[in-house]
């Protein structure tokens, strides 16, 4: 067991990943020798060469299309997008393809790709280095979207992700990378992707969250136990499909939920969450759900008072849970 | 007597009566699959007829027992030389269960068969040619020594896709042939407006790769290159840019009516230069396409052709509740 | 006052105008001698010409790219995009510029570009030809995604997209253009866009949707109406943004609110309606709020029978209605 | 004492001085972000050093009161050109209210100005190919006789966009120029893994456009082949697609290390053909540019950049609830 960052955890699970199977290859631009603008494949290139760590031509369409093909074939390519928000370009790749490929051939094609990209604020990244990504990929079947919180889990479920045999996106949180450390086994090990996972037990209110915000919701339950308030956090790690089974579960040990994400609020994948809730145990609750998010603003200006002003923060945070828990 | 040059290509005179039969059985499969539109028995067509000299001259050069195919909707020449059957085209049409590329999920001209390296494709034009590169990738890293080949419209070729899968191969140097067949439309847009280039092959250069305009009505010529560009992908030189120049002579699909956008007297020109049509002339007139030859492969067509079509009109359609099948991998996650 | 069908609305809106304003033009794929593969722009290039109606090269990217750059000189293009699926190669130009054109300039440029497109099934289109995308658009903050259900509001609704100085996502359902047809007054009117509006007037059950299920709605309304039970239908025509307000007065009116989408369930539209509704009138409900959609598939099959089994019809909205309103 | 040939350009004296001016303005500029970016002052920097010659060599040769231009990221000297001055770059790179670009929104190098026709631009690359093609298409519906120009560099030059946008301007003869600053690295990737044509105007054929390639360091050189491409566009004869050729002077911005990707050596031999350096030796040479000259444009420019450093430090951000305007036209529906 060893405390590291949750980009560590990156790395880890790719350079175990590669050396158990080598059929895992990662490509994407600047994976190579420079190891990514964030170094999440640092060390990689050293060690397994051009061909297993390969800088492509700066084209994401190529990176998942190609990425696609390999997959088909019977690799299990691991293509990283340099930021979330540079996607785009490669949506039609993994919406019409990536996620339609078993479906349209009746089981008879598989598409075992994972798609890495950091996503999130809180780094000065603007308008197109900050966004989060995940409700726009969060209502296509095929489509597995995982988002960890912990290097624990960072580990587990790129591991898991990686052996998955339907396409996965894989959404590290950027400011996470450094930000966050926890212990992760030395150990081979996965996580279930499809599973959320009680980050805290609690009695008064629910939190469901993912990604960062687990954290800042974390630290406002220990103020908030303090003052009397118990919280339970869900953490969701699989956006889409939800686990629906854990939504009910939690929602109704407290009857009072507080749903929150960094994304803006409109259109989130949050709102499927209160969806879930509203249709199966409306009547355990014991206040309207609750949903805390960024404004409904293209992205995150890169001024620091209006990043700021739009970022989810431990505030934020801490005060919808109170008002929750006094409501 | 004109001289074919089929034997200083390698190929015998049965392989090219082969050539010949698969072209007219991909042509009157298109043709059958139009009556049954028209009456009513299903819902639509998109045809490969004008293009199956090119597919069929294509498909032959390749290794049809270890390369890997990513068709485009017209290549019906294509796959039937890579192993599927009239049957599986007639259960395609009819959106039946036994339809091996989707069990009638995907439209007609949807082709994958895995057992025929035959890889699934979408209708989203041109995502399937950083696929290919995807399986030459493979090929290249795993030293399979297979080709990936793809096809695609001249249109077709002006989406991004196009033009960031062929860079990758180029880059890299990956056995890929790119092959694109070149009808002069793209549905009622005529080449003028689609391309301002006067070849599709033009575009090879910016890729560091070779580029080969042939005449997509001789199959020999389009056989020819294709050997060429597999040969050299499997010497590890690379991808080749392949354009065979046609004309389509149906309709976009079932559901166009070509009128508003060509004239009469154009498709009747084109027609006159059909492959179907002159290569059985030059067959003839090479001594090798007897009129008994002839008959006992168009009664081969018409029989097969006949069977498929009962088959598939009477082969069940997937349950209702399939419909939920096969999103993800079952005993997966999630 | 005419009636048409919801096609014939959209031909007699573009023409009208491109009549009244020179700067608006049409681009795309086979929009020119074609009219278009469903004759939405029947006619319009013998009236306007070559430049006016202008057939693109087969490049959806630069179909809306190009619209954009014209969008920002000051023209008002409207761009068709062929089948609603096809839009996905867009999608980058769509939300990472249209999208954001006015906001990362602070209101210096703006992007007055309408993109059509036909989505929907039910006509035997398969995968790729039977889609609703709207999902996929619906949380990018600087877009608006508009989905009318007649040819009145076809008509009112394009024009105001055409008009307006944001870009406008206007989506027409492709089993609608004939099969439904309506009143549409000869003169020149708008619509506003961000509006819902009721359809029906009713007490007992809230049924809110868009599209053609407000067809579907209309129907069973009429039939229930007859066994004693008053359904109020609201017509959402927005999807994005939603009219909220709207929204919570239409769930406060009867308690009982079923949602109705076409798209797959998960992650469709009606989740943020559900979220709406639990957020601001949870205690204003007297029954769970039901959610009628398709199956969390890719797309609906080409088979008849599996395409019936995805597709939305009238019976099945009006056993959801009978039910809803017998809870 | 070497002839230069800026008189055959009809350029006069003045006039290069004034390119030179520039060069130096936009190097200065960036000299001090990076100061300021090591002080902790601003967060971070994107550099135009390497390519200043190609940026003021080819804004130049533009109607700066007229054409539209679309820069990327590097193109301090283009937006010099068109008239945004170091006070406004400055603003934006404190990211203060005042930035005309963004009001702080955007990093810096995400330029955009209505008043001088610089049109806003993004971070994803090459989106930007299609929209310049756009003003292109206005130009012509309108007949405004305007030229767009954009740029961008040469790993971008793989982007989908990039093929779509090139492709529709060819069809469509538009007034448009696409000029690739090709400075040999797009982050740490180096051309070789980018591309595998020869040159990034070996593309140009596959759009029926003429393609050349330039020094990036000869700013007389990038003037003349960008004024003939400009003068064909006005003359309706379309698009052209222009390479030109330097070396990124500093690491990809104020995040990266290039020191894991390229050698010291490899960039200290660049530095001898900086055009800043040599295009100095030239004008000196020629006996343009004397000491006197040159100790007065110094002192122009260093005054102007101190100002507008003073003035962005102390201006005020905008408020943070200025985050939620302008989503929408204000008044507009929704
Ligand atoms: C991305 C995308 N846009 C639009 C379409 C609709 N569409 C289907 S075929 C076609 C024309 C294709 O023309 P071309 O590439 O020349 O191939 P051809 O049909 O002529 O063989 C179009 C526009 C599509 N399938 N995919
Ligand atoms: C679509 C997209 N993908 C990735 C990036 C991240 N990125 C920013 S600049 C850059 C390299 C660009 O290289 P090049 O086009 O050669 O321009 P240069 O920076 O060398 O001037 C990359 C990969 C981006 N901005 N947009
Ligand atoms: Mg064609
Ligand atoms: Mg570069």
């Amino acid at each position: 067991m060893a405390v590291m960052t949750y980009i560590q955890a990156v790395t880890k699970a790719l350079e175990e990943e590669m050396h158990r199977d080598e059929d895992v290859f990662v490509l994407g631009e600047d994976v190579g020798a420079r190891g990514g603008v964030f170094r999440a494949t640092d060390g990689l290139h050293a060690t397994f060469g051009d061909e297993r760590v390969m800088d492509t031509p700066l084209a994401e369409s190529a990176i998942a299309g190609v990425a696609i093909g390999a997959a088909m074939y019977g690799m299990r390519p691991v293509a990283e997008m340099q930021f979330a928000d540079f996607i785009m370009p490669a949506f039609n790749q993994i919406v019409s393809e990536a996620a339609k490929i078993r479906y349209r051939s009746n089981n008879d094609w598989d598409c075992p790709i994972t798609i890495r990209a950091p996503y999130g604020g809180g780094v000065h990244g603007a308008l197109y280095h900050s966004q989060s990504i995940e409700a726009l990929f969060s209502s296509v079947p095929g489509l597995k979207v995982v988002m960890p919180s912990t290097p624990y889990d960072v580990k587990g479920l790129l591991k898991a992700a990686i052996r998955d045999d339907d396409p996965v996106l894989f959404l590290e949180h950027k400011r996470a990378y450094r930000l966050i450390k926890g212990d992760v086994p030395d150990e081979d090990y996965t996580l279930p992707i499809g599973k959320a996972d009680i980050k805290r037990e609690g009695e008064d209110i629910t939190v469901i969250t993912y990604g960062l915000c687990v954290h800042f919701a974390l630290q406002a339950a220990e103020k908030l136990e303090k003052e009397g308030h118990s919280a339970h956090i869900l953490d969701l790690r699989t956006v889409y499909p939800l686990d629906q089974e854990a939504i009910i579960e939690a929602a109704k040990k407290t009857g009072k939920v507080l749903l929150i994400t960094e994304d803006n609020k409109e259109g989130s994948i949050i709102g499927e969450v209160a969806a879930i809730i509203a249709e199966h145990c409306l009547f355990d609750l014991d206040a309207p759900i609750q949903r805390l998010a960024g404004p409904d603003v293209p992205a995150m200006p890169y001024a620091p008072p209006m990043e700021k002003y739009f970022m989810m923060n431990p505030d934020k945070v801490e005060t919808a849970m109170r008002d929750l828990a006094e409501y | 007597m004109e001289a074919l040059t089929h034997r200083n290509l390698g190929l015998t005179d049965e392989q090219v009566l082969e050539m010949y039969e698969k072209m007219l059985l991909a042509r009157k499969i298109d043709e059958r699959m139009w009556l049954l539109n028209r009456a009513g028995k299903i819902p639509f067509v998109i045809s490969c007829q004008g293009q199956e000299a090119a597919q069929v001259g294509a498909a032959m050069a390749l290794n049809t027992e270890e390369d890997y195919i990513l068709p485009y909707y017209r290549d019906i020449g294509v796959v039937l030389t890579f192993g599927m059957t009239a049957k599986d085209l007639m259960m395609s049409g009819f959106a039946k269960a036994d339809d091996p590329n989707s069990a009638g999920r995907q439209m007609p001209g949807h082709f994958g068969q895995k057992k025929n390296r035959i890889v699934t494709g979408s209708s989203p034009v041109t995502t399937q040619v950083p696929h290919a590169v995807g399986f030459a990738l493979a090929s290249k890293m795993k030293k399979k020594g297979f080709v990936a080949f793809t096809t695609f419209g001249e249109g077709s070729s002006n989406q991004g896709d196009f033009h960031e899968g062929a860079n990758f191969a180029g880059v890299h140097k990956l056995p890929v042939i790119l092959l694109c067949e070149n009808n002069k439309y793209a549905i009622s847009v005529p080449i003028e407006k689609q391309l301002a280039c006067e070849k599709v092959s033009d575009r090879a250069s910016g890729y560091g790769m070779p580029g080969y305009t042939v005449d997509g009505n001789d199959p020999l010529a389009v056989y020819d290159v294709v050997k060429k560009a597999a040969d050299r992908a499997r010497n590890g030189e690379g991808p080749t840019l392949i354009e065979t120049v046609s004309y389509r002579l149906t309709p976009h699909s079932s559901d166009d009516d070509d009128r508003s956008y060509r004239t009469k007297e154009e498709v009747a020109e084109a027609k006159t230069k059909d492959a179907v049509y002159t290569f059985a002339v030059r067959l003839r007139d090479a001594g090798i396409l007897t009129d008994e030859v002839e008959e006992k492969m168009i009664e081969r067509i018409t029989i097969d052709i006949d069977a498929a079509t009962e088959a598939a009109e009477k082969a069940e359609y997937a349950r209702a509740e399939d419909t939920l099948k096969h999103v993800y991998k079952e005993g997966g996650d999630a």
